[in-house]
C-alpha cells in the first residue's frame, strides 16, 4: 500500500451575497491504494465538494483557498487545465450520485465508452470496442457486445450505474471518487454496486473514495472514515473504530440516531449536538384541548380494513386492449389495521406500498375491492357525508418535505385550511389560537405561523406537515415514507414526535417506508410488499427474528450490517 | 442603361435566349393594377389606362384633350346617327384584319349586361355595317356627343373572341376564368408579351402597329410593377427601379423634385374633389340628429363655409389643388370663373346659420371616404374633421378602400361622403346626368331641382350649341344656390419621371406610351 | 414507427378539418357571397338562380362536403376581386414566397445556431453580451419598422439595393425562380433580412438558453470527469442535446416566417402570397382568405409532421421507446 | 439552518433579503429597463393630464400648424416641442396618447390571453383525460398556425362582422380579441405543464385529502404556484403584444387614425418619410421600440431571475 492521495489543510470558499461559505476548512485526508476511504456527513456538510475540489470540478462559485492535494505526489492544484485533463478519466475516475442523468441520452453506451476509452488509452477502433465489451462483462454486463449498441434509456437504474462505474474505469485510473454512487438505487441493487465497487478496489488494487450520507454503506464497505461536519472533519479513523467507539460528540450523537433493527427502543435517542432541535415548546394540554375533543378512549375494533384491492396503470395507451400495456400496481391487497396500533407498509421501490397508502387516502379510487375505514366504505358514495366524514378522519403525511407544503401560503393559512374548511372551530380567533397551539405542540412556535415554508428546514417543514394533518383532528394517520428525505439526526426527532402524539391522541397509524430499521422502531405489525402483492403480513418482531417469506429473508439479508455500531446508549 | 440590366439581360439570353439588346425599356408604377385585361367588364382608371397601352378605341383624346381620329379616321353626325369612316390596313396582333365587323361586335359586347360600359353607349340603338370600313350608329334621338362617349370603348376582335369563347365580358357567376381576363389581342402600339396580375406585366413594341412612325414615342417594352404603399413607390422612383411614377405622393414631389436625374410634371386635373350630404331622405343613418339637418340649405351652407380650402391645400395638398366652390373643373363646358371662385372660410358664420335652422349645439354625422382613390383622400377627410368639430358638428370618419366604398355611395347607403368627378366628355351634360339630375346613378346626395333635371334632358338632344351652353348655365346657377355638395378643389397631377424620360402628361391622367420618348 | 406517424397523420387530418371547418365558415359568416358576385342592379331572379346555381340552400353538411371535395381538388373558386382561379394565384406567388422564406430561414438558422452557440460556451466573454444585448433589440424591433429602415439607408440612401420588388426572374418549368440571376439575389436580401431578423435574435437566445441548460447536466460533468475534451464536451455532447430541441424550432422558425412574410412582403411589395393574403383581407376575398388558410395550415402541418420525423429520427429515446 | 428565535427581521429587510429583489437591485439593466418602462407607461396612461394637447379632439386641431418641425429645427415652433404631424396634431400628444392606446391593448389582450390560457391549461392539467386532450389539441391546431396570421384573420372577420357604424368604434376591441385570441394557447402549455408538476406536488395531494374540491384546489393552490412562468411569457407575450397591435395597424388592419396608436402613426408617419417630414415617423417608431425594449429586458432579467437553476 502506497498513499495515493494526500490532501493537507484544505480550505473551499463559496462567496456569496449572505457573506463567504466555507464549504471545507482546513480539511486533511489520505487514500491509500487497494482501500476504500468513507467520507460521511448530513446534507451540507460539504463532502461532496471535497470530492469536486480534488479534480478540480468545483462548481461556480466556489474555489480552493488553501490547502495542498497531492496525487501519487504532483500537486494537482498547480496544473493547468490540460494537465488536470490528463489527470480526469486517466488517473482519477468518478462516478456521480444518478445514474439516470449521469449518461448522454442520445449516444450509445458503445460510443461513450470508446471515446473514453480511445482519450485515455492508446487503444483504437476495434482494440477500443474489444475493451469495452471488456469492461461491461467486467461490471457484471451480460450480453455486452450487443449491450454496446443500446442507449441508456434501454437499461435499468442499476444497470446504469454498472455502466457509468465501466466509464470510470475506462482509463484504467488509481483512484476512485463515488459520490453517494447508491443513494438513487434499491436496498437491493445498491448492494449490488457496493459489493462491485469493493471488488474492483481489491482486484485492481485502487483507491476509492465513497461520499455518502449513509453509516449503513459505509459499514458495509469502508475500510476507514472520515466524518464531516460543517466542512470539516472531525474524526477520522477505521471503521470499526468510528463506528464502535466514536470519540467526537458529533459522530456519536450522529451514531445514536441510527436506527436500529436488532432491538426496538421506546423512542429514539434524542441528538444534542444537531441544530434545530435545543428549543422547546409549550405543549399542550391533549385532554382538555379542542385538539382532543373527537378522541376516543375506545382503543379497540378495526380502523381500516382493507379487502382484495386491485388497481391497474396504463402504462401504454392503444385503441385495441391487447396492445395496451398494464401495469398491476395493487393486486389483490387485504389487510386490516386495527385502532391504536402502528401498521408498517414495507417494500423496495415500485412494490405498490405507496399506492395503497394513496388508495386508502382516496387520492385513487380502486379497479376492484373495498376499504373501509371505521366500517364505512369510502368509496361507496364519495360525495356523502360519511365518507367526508371518514375522510376527514383520515390524514397524511407526505415523504417530500420541500413539496407537501405550498409555497404561496403562510404557515397559518396552511394549517388553519382543513379546521376552517371543515368549520371546525366558532371564529377566526379561536382558529388562530387552535393553530399556534398546534404550533408549539410540534416543536415549532407559534411565532412560526406568519413565515412562508421556504423559512424552514426540511425538518421543520414535516413538523408544519403533522400540524396540518393533525388540524383535522384525524383518527388515522397516514406516514408515507416521512423520513426518508431527512437526515438521520432529524429523522430521529420527526419519529419520536409522531410517537408522541400517537400516544397522546390514540392515533391509527399506517406507517409507510423502504427502511427496516426505522419500521422495526416505529411499527406494532407489518406487511411485506412486492410486485404490488402483499407477502407476509406479522407481528414486527416476528418478522424481524423468523421472517416466514423468503422475500422477507432476502431483504433482511441486505440489511446493510450495523454489528460494528456502538451499542445504544438508553 | 444601368449595368444590372446587361446583367438581367444576360442572364436572360442564357435561359430563354431573348435577343433584345439596348432596347429603350420603360419601367412604371402606380399604386393599383388593372383588375383586368376584359375591355368591357370594368370601368376604372387604371384597367382603362393598362388596357389602352393594347387597345384602341375609334376616337381618342390625345394629350391637350382634343379629339382625334384613331381607329376612326373620321366621323359625321347624321339625323338619325352617327357614322364612322375606320382606318384601312389595320391589323390585329395575331394578324387578323381589323374592320367594321369589329367594331360592332365590340359594341354589342359592350352593351352587354355585364358588361361596365352599357350605360356611356345607351344611346345607341342599333349599327349598321356600311361597308368593310364603315359603320353607321343609330341613336335615340340625337346625341350631339356620342364621339366623345366613345373614347373608352375599346376595340377587340370578332375571331379571336369566338376563338376564345370570350363573346361576353366575364361572368361572375362562372366557375370558369375568361380568356380575356389575362389575354389582349388589340390593335394597339403595345402587345402583351407576360403578365401576373398585381405583380408584373410587360409589353413590347407593336412593330406592326398602323401608327408606327406617326408618333414620338421610341419606348420598345413597357414594364409595369404596381406598388400599393406610396413610400415604397417613391423609395423605387428615388432608387432608380422604375422611370415613371402614375401617382407618387404630393408630400413626397419636393423630394423627387431635388433628386438628381428626377422631375415631377404637374398639369391641372379634370377631376374635382367634394363632399356629398344626402338631402334626399327624410332621417339621416348615421346621425344623433332629429330628421334630415342636410335637407336645410342653410345648414348646407354652413358646412360650405366650414372648410378651410386654403389650408387643405397648402397643408394637405402640398399647394397642388385649386380650391373651388364647384363639381366639375376648367376646361368643361359649363365651368365659369365666377362659379369657380373658392367659398370663404367662415365658422362663425357656419355656427350661426346651423344655430338658425334649429342645430345650435351642432349634430353629428359619419363620413365615408376612400383611402386609395384621390390624392390624399384619407387626409382631406381628416382635415374636415376638425373643421366641422369647430362649428360644432361631429364627424366621425370611415376611411375605407375605393371597392367598398364606392359601392356604398352607387347603393345610396351613405349620409356624407367624399367623391371626385372627372368629366372625359368635357361637357356638364356628364355632371349633370350622373350628380344632379334626380335620376343620376351617382347622385347618393338625393339632389332633385325639377328645373335641373328638365335641362339634363334637354342638352342632351340640343344641338344649338348657344342655346345650349346658355341651358347649362342656367343649371349651374341653381346647382350653386342649392349648395347640394360641399366642393373642396380641382386636383392637380402630377407625375414623378427620371429626367431621361419624356411623357406629356395630360389633365385627365392617362398614361400615352406612343408619346413616351426616351434620351 | 408506423403507428407513430400514423398518430401524426391522424392529428393532422384533424388539423385541416377544424381548418377547412373555419374556411368554410368564412364564405357563410363573412358577407353574402351572392353580393360578391352579382352586380348591384341585379334582379331578385338572378340572385336566386346564382344561389341555386352554388347550392347556397343545401344542407350546410351538403355544402361543407363539397367544400372539402373542392379543397381536394384544390378549387377554392374564382377571387371576387381579379376573378381568376385561387389555386392558380396561389401557385403563381408561392415560389415568390417560398424563396423568400427559404433564404430567410438559411439566414436565421445558420446565424441563429452559430451565435447562441457561441454565445452559449463563451457565456461570459464581450463578443456574448454584445451578440446578447442586440438580440434582445433584435426581438423588440417590429418587422416593418426594420423593412422601412432597410429601405432607407440602402435604397434611397445608398441606392445599392432595390428598394422593393423581386426583380431577375426566371422560369425555370412553372417554378419562377430568382435565385439564379444577380438581379434577383440583390432584390431578396433585403426582404430575407428584414424577415429573417426577429427569428435569427429568437433562435439564437433559444439555442444559447438550451446549450446553458445543458451544460448543467449531469451527463456533462461526467464527461468533464472523464476527462473529454472541451471541444468533445462542446460538439459532441452538448451540441447534439441541444439541437433535439431545437428540431422543434426549426419547425416553429419556419411557421413563424411564412406568417411574417406577410408583413415582409407589404413593406417590400414582395409577390407572394403574403401580399395576396394581405390585399385579400382589405378587399375581404374570401375565396383567397379560405384558400390562404388552408395553404398555411397545410404548409405547417407538413412541416410539423417533418419535425416529429425528425424528432423521431434523431432521439433515440422517442425511437426505442424507453 | 436558520432557528425560529432569531432576531426579527423588518419587513423592509425581509423584502430586500428576497432572491428576486435582490437581484433585481443588482441589475442595472433591469433597474433600468423599470424605470423606463414604468415612466413610458405611466406618462402614457396619465396622458390625458401630461400631454399638452389632446389630439382626439378635433376641436383643438389647426391645419394650419400642420408639419411643424420639432421646436431645434429650424421652423419649429415652441409649443410643439417635438413637431406636429401631417394634420397639425403635436407629436408629443400623439405619442402619449398612441403609446397609451398601445399598451391598453397590449395589457387588455395579454390579459385576455392569460385568463383564458391559464384557467384552459390548469383545468387540462388538474382533470387530465378527455379534457385535457381536447383543449391541449386545440391549442395545438391553433399553434401550427402563426399567430400574426391568425390575429389578421380575425381581425378581418370581426371587422367584416361588425355592423358598418360600429367598426371604427369597436376597432379596438377586435384588436384585443384577435392578439388575445391568439395569445392563449402559450398559456395553455405553460400553466398546464406547471399544473403538472403541482399537481404531482405532495401538497395538492395533501388538500385533496384534507377533501377540498378541485376547483378550490386549483384557484387556491395551483394557480398561484403556476404564476411565475406565466409572469415571465406574460411579460415577453406583452411586448409581443405590443408589437403585433403595431404590426396590424401598419398594415391598415389596426387601429383607425382618426384615434391612433403607435403602428397607425408609423403606418401614416411612413408615407412622409421621403418628403423629409422624418419626425411624424421617427418619434412614433423610437417610442415604440424603447417601450418594447424595456419591456423586453424585464421580462428577460424576470426569466433569468425566476429560474432556480440559474442562480
Amino acid at each position: 500500500m502506497s498513499t495515493l492521495l494526500d490532501i493537507n489543510g484544505l480550505n473551499i470558499a463559496f462567496p456569496t451575497r449572505r457573506g463567504t461559505v466555507n464549504a471545507a476548512k482546513d480539511v486533511s485526508l489520505t487514500v491509500e491504494s487497494g482501500e476504500v476511504l468513507g467520507l460521511v456527513g448530513e446534507s451540507g456538510a460539504g463532502k461532496s465538494t471535497i470530492g469536486n475540489a480534488i479534480i478540480d470540478l468545483l462548481e461556480a462559485p466556489g474555489r480552493i483557498t488553501g490547502g495542498s492535494i497531492r496525487f501519487m505526489g504532483e500537486e494537482l492544484r498547480d496544473m493547468n487545465r490540460d494537465e488536470m485533463r490528463q489527470i480526469r478519466g486517466k488517473r482519477i475516475g468518478m462516478i456521480f450520485q444518478d445514474p439516470q442523468t449521469s449518461l448522454n441520452p442520445l449516444m450509445t453506451i458503445g460510443a461513450q465508452l470508446v471515446e473514453t476509452i480511445e482519450k485515455a488509452t492508446s487503444k483504437r477502433g476495434r482494440d477500443a470496442d474489444a475493451h469495452a465489451v471488456e469492461l461491461l462483462e467486467q461490471v457484471g454486463i451480460t450480453e455486452a457486445v450487443a449491450r454496446l449498441r443500446a442507449f441508456p434509456h434501454q437499461f435499468s437504474g442499476g444497470m446504469r450505474q454498472r455502466v457509468v462505474i465501466a466509464l470510470a474505469l475506462a482509463g484504467d485510473p488509481d483512484l476512485i471518487i463515488a459520490d453517494e454512487p447508491t443513494t438513487a438505487l434499491d436496498v437491493s441493487i445498491q448492494a449490488q454496486i457496493l459489493d462491485l465497487i469493493k471488488k474492483l478496489c481489491r482486484e485492481r488494487n485502487l483507491g476509492v473514495i465513497i461520499v455518502t450520507h449513509d453509516i449503513g454503506v459505509i459499514a458495509n464497505i469502508a475500510d476507514r472514515v472520515a466524518v464531516m461536519y460543517r466542512g470539516e472533519i472531525v474524526e477520522t479513523g477505521t471503521v470499526a473504530q468510528v463506528l464502535g467507539a466514536p470519540s467526537h460528540v458529533y459522530t456519536q450523537s450522529l451514531i445514536a440516531a441510527v436506527p436500529r433493527a436488532d432491538t426496538k427502543l421506546d423512542r429514539f435517542t434524542s441528538v444534542d449536538y444537531i441544530e434545530g432541535n435545543t428549543a422547546s415548546f409549550r405543549r399542550i394540554d391533549i385532554q382538555n384541548h379542542w385538539l382532543g375533543e373527537t378522541q376516543q378512549n375506545d382503543h379497540t375494533g378495526t380502523a381500516i380494513d382493507v379487502d382484495r384491492l386491485n388497481l391497474s396503470f396504463v402504462l401504454q395507451k392503444a385503441v385495441f386492449k391487447r396492445n395496451r400495456r398494464m401495469l398491476k400496481a395493487v393486486n389483490n391487497v387485504s389487510f386490516s389495521v386495527q385502532q391504536g396500533e402502528t401498521f408498517g407498509l414495507v417494500g423496495e421501490s415500485g412494490s405498490g406500498k405507496s399506492t395503497v397508502a394513496r388508495l386508502i387516502a382516496g387520492l385513487y379510487t380502486p379497479d376492484s375491492g373495498t376499504i373501509n375505514v371505521f366500517g364505512k366504505d369510502v368509496n361507496e358514495n364519495r360525495k356523502a357525508v360519511e365518507s367526508r366524514a371518514a375522510r376527514q378522519a383520515l390524514q397524511m403525511i407526505f415523504q417530500d418535505p420541500y413539496s407537501s407544503l405550498n409555497a404561496r401560503l403562510r404557515v397559518l393559512d396552511i394549517v388553519a385550511e382543513p379546521i376552517r374548511f371543515y368549520r371546525l372551530t366558532e371564529n377566526e380567533t379561536q382558529t388562530r389560537k387552535i393553530v399556534s397551539d398546534l404550533l408549539d405542540h410540534v416543536g415549532l412556535g407559534a411565532s412560526a405561523a406568519l413565515k412562508y415554508p421556504h423559512e424552514f428546514s426540511g425538518g421543520q417543514r414535516q413538523r408544519i406537515s403533522i400540524a396540518r394533518a393533525l388540524a383535522s383532528r384525524p383518527r388515522i394517520l397516514i406516514c408515507d415514507e416521512p423520513t426518508s428525505a431527512l437526515d438521520v439526526s432529524v429523522q430521529a426527532t420527526i419519529l419520536n414526535l409522531l410517537k408522541d402524539l400517537q400516544q397522546e391522541l390514540g392515533l391509527t397509524m399506517l406507517f409507510i417506508s423502504h427502511d427496516l430499521p426505522v419500521i422495526r422502531q416505529m411499527c406494532d405489525r407489518v406487511a411485506i410488499m412486492r410486485h404490488g402483492e402483499i407477502c407476509e403480513v406479522s407481528d414486527v418482531d416476528t418478522f424481524f427474528e423468523a421472517p416466514a417469506h423468503d422475500y422477507s429473508r432476502h431483504l433482511l439479508d441486505l440489511m446493510p450490517s450495523m454489528t460494528l455500531l456502538s451499542d445504544p446508549v438508553e | 442603361m444601368h449595368v444590372k440590366h446587361l446583367l438581367t439581360a444576360s442572364v436572360l439570353t442564357l435561359s430563354a435566349a431573348s435577343p433584345a439588346f439596348a432596347e429603350n425599356v420603360l419601367r412604371w408604377t402606380s399604386q393599383g393594377d388593372a383588375l383586368t385585361l376584359d375591355p368591357h367588364s370594368q370601368n376604372e382608371a387604371p384597367t382603362i389606362a393598362m388596357n389602352g397601352q393594347m387597345y384602341e378605341t375609334l376616337v381618342t383624346r390625345d394629350a391637350d384633350l382634343v379629339l382625334h381620329p384613331e381607329l376612326a379616321e373620321s366621323w359625321e353626325a347624321g339625323a338619325d346617327g352617327w357614322t364612322f369612316n375606320l382606318r384601312k390596313g389595320v391589323k390585329f396582333h395575331d394578324g387578323s384584319d381589323f374592320t367594321a365587323e369589329d367594331v360592332v361586335f365590340s359594341f354589342e359586347r359592350a352593351k352587354h349586361e355585364a358588361s361596365d360600359y352599357k350605360e356611356q353607349i345607351k344611346s345607341i340603338t342599333s349599327m349598321e355595317i356600311v361597308d368593310d370600313h364603315t359603320v353607321k350608329m343609330m341613336t335615340d334621338g340625337v346625341n350631339p356627343i356620342l364621339p366623345n362617349q366613345l373614347t373608352s370603348l375599346y376595340i377587340m376582335d370578332k375571331g379571336w373572341a369566338e376563338a376564345n369563347d370570350v363573346l361576353v365580358p366575364q361572368d361572375y357567376a362562372a366557375k370558369e376564368e375568361n380568356f380575356a381576363v389575362r389575354n389582349a389581342n388589340g390593335t394597339g402600339p403595345f402587345v402583351l408579351e407576360s403578365r401576373a396580375p398585381d405583380e408584373m406585366t410587360v409589353l413590347t413594341r407593336n412593330a406592326d402597329w398602323w401608327g408606327e412612325g406617326m408618333f414620338p414615342g421610341n419606348v420598345d417594352k413597357i414594364e409595369y410593377r404596381p406598388i400599393s404603399n406610396a413610400a415604397t413607390r417613391v423609395a423605387a422612383l428615388l432608387s432608380g427601379e422604375v422611370d415613371f411614377v402614375l401617382d407618387p405622393p404630393l408630400q413626397d414631389l419636393k423630394r423627387i423634385e431635388a433628386t438628381d436625374g428626377l422631375t415631377v410634371k404637374t398639369a391641372a386635373q379634370i377631376r374635382s374633389i367634394f363632399f356629398g350630404m344626402d338631402q334626399g331622405v327624410d332621417k339621416l343613418r348615421t346621425s344623433d340628429a332629429e330628421g334630415n339637418p342636410f335637407k336645410d340649405v342653410r345648414v348646407r351652407e354652413a358646412m360650405n363655409l366650414a372648410i378651410d380650402r386654403e389650408a387643405i391645400k397648402r397643408v394637405v395638398m402640398e399647394g397642388l389643388a385649386f380650391p373651388t366652390s364647384m363639381i366639375t373643373s376648367p376646361g368643361v363646358l359649363g365651368n365659369t370663373p365666377e362659379n369657380d371662385a373658392p367659398v370663404g372660410t367662415d365658422p362663425e358664420r357656419a355656427k350661426a346659420l346651423l344655430a338658425e335652422a334649429g342645430y345650435p349645439d351642432g349634430f353629428s354625422v359619419r363620413l365615408d371616404c376612400p383611402n386609395d382613390r384621390y390624392n390624399n383622400d384619407e387626409k382631406i377627410c381628416q382635415a374636415a374633421v376638425s373643421m366641422y368639430a369647430r362649428i360644432g358638428v361631429t364627424v366621425n370618419l370611415d376611411a375605407i378602400p375605393k371597392s367598398q366604398h364606392f359601392p356604398k355611395i352607387q347603393n345610396r347607403e351613405t349620409d356624407f361622403y367624399m367623391l371626385g368627378w372627372g368629366v372625359p366628355t368635357l361637357d356638364s351634360h356628364y355632371v349633370f346626368s350622373y350628380l344632379l339630375d334626380s335620376e343620376g346613378s351617382w347622385n347618393a346626395a338625393g339632389y332633385n331641382n325639377a328645373r335641373v333635371n328638365e335641362i339634363t334632358t334637354d342638352i342632351a338632344t340640343e344641338i344649338d350649341a348657344a342655346k345650349r351652353t346658355s341651358m347649362i348655365e342656367e343649371a349651374w346657377t341653381l346647382v350653386q344656390a342649392d349648395m347640394p355638395y360641399v366642393p373642396i378643389h380641382h386636383q392637380v397631377l402630377a407625375w414623378g419621371l427620371a429626367a431621361s424620360v419624356d411623357i406629356p402628361i395630360a389633365a385627365d391622367d392617362a398614361f400615352r406610351p406612343r408619346f413616351a420618348v426616351m434620351k | 414507427m408506423i403507428s407513430f406517424i400514423a398518430k401524426r397523420l391522424a392529428q393532422s387530418v384533424l388539423v385541416m378539418a377544424i381548418v377547412s371547418a373555419v374556411s368554410f365558415s368564412l364564405f357563410n359568416f363573412v358577407g353574402d357571397p351572392v353580393n360578391n358576385m352579382v352586380g348591384q342592379d341585379a334582379t331578385r331572379e338572378q340572385r336566386l338562380e346564382i344561389r341555386d346555381k352554388l347550392g347556397l340552400d343545401d344542407p350546410i353538411l351538403t355544402q361543407y362536403s363539397r367544400f372539402v371535395g373542392n379543397i381536394l381538388q384544390a378549387d377554392f373558386g374564382l377571387s371576387y376581386r381579379i376573378k381568376r382561379p385561387v389555386d392558380d394565384l396561389i401557385a403563381e406567388r408561392l415560389p415568390a414566397t417560398l424563396e423568400l422564406v427559404f433564404v430567410s430561414a438559411i439566414i436565421s438558422l445558420f446565424f441563429g445556431i452559430v451565435l447562441g452557440i457561441y454565445t452559449g460556451i463563451k457565456r461570459n466573454s464581450w463578443g456574448s453580451r454584445i451578440i446578447l444585448s442586440t438580440s434582445l433589440a433584435g426581438v423588440s424591433l417590429p418587422t416593418f419598422v426594420i423593412g422601412i429602415a432597410l429601405i432607407y439607408v440602402f435604397a434611397v440612401h445608398l441606392r445599392w439595393l432595390p428598394s422593393s420588388g423581386r426583380g431577375g426572374v426566371v422560369e425555370l418549368g412553372w417554378w419562377k425562380t430568382s435565385l439564379i440571376t444577380l438581379e434577383g439575389w440583390r432584390s431578396i436580401i433585403l426582404p430575407a433580412i428584414t424577415l429573417s431578423l426577429f427569428q435569427l435574435t429568437l433562435i439564437l437566445r433559444l439555442v444559447r438558453a438550451e446549450m446553458l441548460e445543458v451544460m448543467r447536466t449531469d451527463y456533462i460533468k461526467f464527461a468533464r470527469a472523464r476527462g473529454l475534451s472541451e471541444r468533445a464536451i462542446n460538439f459532441r455532447h452538448a451540441l447534439r442535446n441541444t439541437l433535439v430541441p431545437v428540431i422543434t424550432i426549426i419547425g416553429l422558425n419556419i411557421g413563424g416566417l411564412v406568417a411574417f412574410s406577410v408583413v415582409t412582403e407589404t413593406v417590400f411589395q414582395w409577390p407572394g402570397t403574403g401580399l395576396m393574403f394581405i390585399q385579400a383581407v382589405n378587399f375581404v376575398d374570401v375565396p383567397i382568405m379560405a384558400a390562404y388558410l388552408v395553404f398555411v395550415a397545410l404548409l405547417f402541418v407538413v412541416i410539423n409532421l417533418i419535425v416529429d420525423i425528425l424528432y423521431f429520427v434523431v432521439d433515440p429515446r422517442i425511437r426505442l421507446g424507453g | 439552518m436558520d432557528s425560529l428565535d432569531e432576531k426579527p427581521v423588518t419587513r423592509w429587510q425581509r423584502f430586500k433579503d428576497n432572491d428576486i429583489v435582490w437581484s433585481f437591485l443588482s441589475s442595472p439593466g433591469a433597474m433600468g429597463a423599470a424605470v423606463v418602462a414604468s415612466v413610458m407607461i405611466l406618462a402614457c396612461i396619465f396622458a390625458p393630464l401630461i400631454a399638452p394637447f389632446d389630439p382626439f379632439d378635433p376641436g383643438q386641431i389647426s391645419l394650419w400648424d400642420g408639419k411643424l418641425p420639432p421646436a431645434w429645427v429650424e421652423g419649429g415652433q415652441g409649443k410643439y416641442l417635438l413637431g406636429t404631424d401631417n394634420q397639425g396634431r403635436d407629436m408629443i400628444s400623439t405619442i402619449l396618447y398612441g403609446g397609451r392606446l398601445s399598451i391598453l391593448v397590449g395589457l387588455a389582450a395579454v390579459c385576455l390571453g392569460m385568463v383564458l390560457g391559464v384557467s384552459l391549461g390548469v383545468i387540462a392539467g388538474y382533470v387530465g383525460g378527455v379534457t385535457d386532450a381536447i383543449i391541449m389539441r386545440l391549442a395545438d391546431v391553433q399553434l401550427t398556425i402563426p399567430g400574426i396570421l391568425l390575429a389578421i384573420l380575425i381581425n378581418g372577420i370581426g371587422r367584416a362582422l361588425l355592423p358598418y357604424e360600429l367598426r371604427n368604434e369597436f376597432a379596438i376591441y377586435v384588436v384585443i380579441l384577435a392578439i388575445g385570441l391568439t395569445d392563449w394557447p402559450q398559456f395553455a402549455r405553460v400553466a398546464r405543464g406547471a399544473t403538472l408538476v403541482e399537481t404531482n406536488k405532495e401538497y395538492v395531494q395533501a388538500a385533496r385529502i384534507i377533501g377540498l374540491p378541485s376547483w378550490l384546489i386549483m384557484v387556491r393552490h395551483i394557480v398561484p404556484n403556476t404564476l411565475r412562468p406565466i409572469l415571465v411569457i406574460a411579460t415577453i407575450g406583452l411586448a409581443l403584444a405590443i408589437i403585433a397591435e403595431a404590426t396590424l395597424s401598419f398594415l391598415g388592419q389596426g387601429i383607425p387614425p382618426t384615434t391612433p396608436s403607435l403602428g397607425t402613426l408609423i403606418r401614416v408617419g411612413n408615407e412622409y418619410l421621403f418628403s423629409g417630414l422624418w419626425w411624424i415617423t421617427l418619434f412614433p417608431a423610437v417610442a415604440l421600440i424603447v417601450l418594447v425594449f424595456s419591456v423586453n429586458l424585464l421580462g428577460d432579467w424576470l426569466r433569468d431571475a425566476l429560474n432556480p437553476k440559474l442562480r
